[in-house]
């Protein structure tokens, strides 16, 4: 294991706390998006919806530099950053979802995209610089409302591991 | 990779209980990742089925076709899947629904309010259609006895779910007849109610008038015994019709029945043959005449005591 | 015959005290109609009096010029009349108003509402301009200490009269400092309130945590004797927050003062030392913590008796 407090530089307290709270904050509005889709269209298991993700090329952010095993901080951030912005393009592409789901997808949008400026200022005080545009490839088009709601489903799925993995990171950094 | 499977259905609204039929076609290039493909359906919560048929058609897809005989949800979720590394993988969904056209408004009544100065009509909308159904409030002007179609009125579209619309004062001419109506619609039909045929002004909402004791003036001499003296006013936006007013009156206590009867038609009334010292409810309400109107509700009780 | 008088005046609105002139020319058509023509003027409903000057110009209109050395009022009518058959004529009417440039709005506080995802902000206008008044909230993005300015954000502009204004979510950026303050501005002048600097997430308004009494299982021995067992959650939109939390409690009868005390960070807590079979009064309030935040008001009482 690489011992955070071996990292330089060190990255402050108060981001790291902020951090902390913006991750548990999207996922409470990405579950909440979650038990939309599966009550409002019966889509309750992403497991069930691999192919189309596959066929639909929705993309997973990764997050390697981020693992305790091989922490490296200026990579993880970037990649965190990296993975944020993929996310918050995903989310746009599925605008049009649904009346009723379209506030949760915003505010969850909203939030995905503050805590990417969140990290981006975090990077240029550390005087890394920031990634601007998703790496990750084109974003899908989605050419039905189910596969907008599919596409949803996926999303908020992926999404949630990414902040799982992004919480552990930044609670070891934490220690 | 476009994508893998798509439904089509018979139709995406039904009557409730008819069949609904529905297809699923599987793209050659998902097809193939099974050696035996096989496509299965789900309506909603239910377990999974495979389809009544299910063919490779001469282009490659693979088709699988499901009748469903009697479809009695008003709403329901019906699943393509197809079995992908031994996990079933959702391809499509479509959304069925079921319900009934609408039944004839019923119970269409009208009331001109003189102080938004607006038509408001309500109406019963009937039994549950379980479908998106619009209500409309129709009317056009007309002559006389109505028999005559002269310029259409605006629509009047009432909020989502209200079964009441308010036709703003300058699509309306007064003191001339209108024919109103309300019509509904949905997937499965359109139904209009029974047509009315009225002039606002003999339908305006008349409020009741204000009632009030007269206390006589010290050189006066008071009302005789078992007299009251009363002052009363049409209700203000209404003084400029002429109106009937009714007056009834009985004993605050022992549940008497009211007695009623006909005020001057001046302001002022002097009630009597009353009983000496006792306290006495009085009420009144007025209707326009002699020209058509309603009658306004009765005004709060006036409470009043006789003289000994 | 086109218009017989027209009135200028030196400015519509001045500061309350200060002198206005005005000056009416009436036109030759109008004035030959009387021999000896007189312009006179009226301020709303004063008496008419002379201008301080008649003269006729060279294009033969006949001009008046006054001025009122003090205007007091905050709003007032300048009337210009002529004599005509014996009546006087009003030919020309001019609006004055009155009042004084904004004084810098003041107490401005804003609160981030989690319900419906805006910042509110506050502040007193200070004393009446009797002026048109516009109050907009403005801002702009920023970073750590507020002193770099990034993007501005959308006005937010209160409705009349009010002196509070939201900023929706869509224009934040939350955990990112902005700068906000409230601009005031009429015809005489603009003023500004002093600069917050602030995140939103740090000026959370938090509802208070719900609190309830534990009642032990039947297979469980009740608390201990002056104990009372309890559990707790902060106000569930407020869950993604560390937060710390103080717990009060008084016997209910008697007026002895509030006791305070920090629960455990777990949900549910074993509150002793309190005496036995006696009815208390519980509260709880929670603060952000360790990040920056407002206490929430107290928990509305729970009523709890210990076992004897």
């Amino acid at each position: 294991l690489v011992p955070a407090s071996s990292l330089t530089p060190p990255l402050s307290r108060s981001f790291l706390l902020k951090s902390l709270e913006q991750v548990r904050k999207i996922q409470a509005k990405g579950s909440a998006l979650q038990e939309q889709l599966c009550d409002l269209y019966k889509l309750c298991h992403p497991e069930e919806l691999a192919l189309l993700g596959h066929s639909l090329g929705i993309p997973r952010a990764p997050l390697s530099s981020c693992s305790q095993q091989a922490l490296q901080l200026t990579g993880c951030l970037s990649q965190l950053q990296d993975g944020l912005l993929l996310y918050q393009g995903l989310l746009q592409a599925l605008v049009g979802i649904s009346p009723e789901l379209a506030p949760a997808l915003d505010m969850l949008q909203m939030d995905v995209s503050n805590f990417a400026t969140t990290v981006q200022q975090q990077m240029e005080d550390l005087g890394v610089t920031p990634v601007l545009q998703p790496t990750q490839g084109t974003m899908p088009t989605f050419t039905s409302a189910f596969q907008r709601r599919a596409g949803g489903v996926l999303a908020a799925s992926y999404l949630q591991s990414f902040l799982e993995q992004a919480y552990r990171a930044l609670r070891y950094l934490t220690q | 990779l476009e994508s893998c499977g798509h439904i089509r259905i018979s139709a995406p609204i039904v009557h409730v209980g008819n069949p609904v039929t529905a297809s699923c076609t599987i793209s050659q290039n998902c097809s193939h990742l099974d050696p035996k493909p096989q496509i299965l359906w789900k309506l909603e919560d239910e377990a999974k089925q495979p389809g009544d048929r299910q063919q490779r058609l001469p282009d490659g897809t693979l088709e699988s076709t499901i009748t469903l005989p009697h479809f009695n949800h008003t709403r329901a979720f019906l699943f393509c899947f197809l079995q992908w590394a031994n996990s079933p993988q959702v391809l499509d969904q479509a959304e069925l629904r079921a319900g009934y056209p609408p039944t004839a408004p019923s119970n269409l009544s009208c009331f001109m309010n003189l102080t938004i100065n607006s038509l408001t009509c309500l109406w019963e909308p009937g039994p549950e259609t379980h479908l998106p159904t619009s209500y409309i409030l129709k009317s056009f002007k007309s002559r006389m006895n109505c028999r005559s179609q002269e310029d259409p009125v605006v629509d009047c579209v009432p909020e989502e779910g209200q079964s009441y619309c308010s036709i703003p004062r300058k699509h309306l001419i007064l003191y001339q007849n209108m024919v109103i109506w309300v019509q509904a619609e949905n997937a499965l039909g359109t139904s209009a109610s029974p047509q009315l045929c009225l002039d606002p002004m003999d339908v305006v909402k008349l409020e009741p008038p204000t009632l009030w004791g007269m206390k006589p003036s010290p050189d006066v001499a008071p009302p005789p015994m078992g007299c009251l003296w009363l002052g009363w006013e049409p209700w203000k936006p209404s003084l400029f019709m002429d109106q009937k007013c009714e007056l009834r009156h009985r004993p605050l206590l022992g549940g008497a029945s009211w007695e009623t009867g006909l005020p001057s038609s001046m302001h002022t009334y002097e009630l009597c043959r009353l009983l000496p010292a006792t306290a006495y409810a009085l009420q009144m309400r007025c209707i326009r005449s002699p020209l058509p109107g309603h009658w306004s509700p009765w005004s709060p009780s006036l409470e009043l005591k006789t003289t000994t």
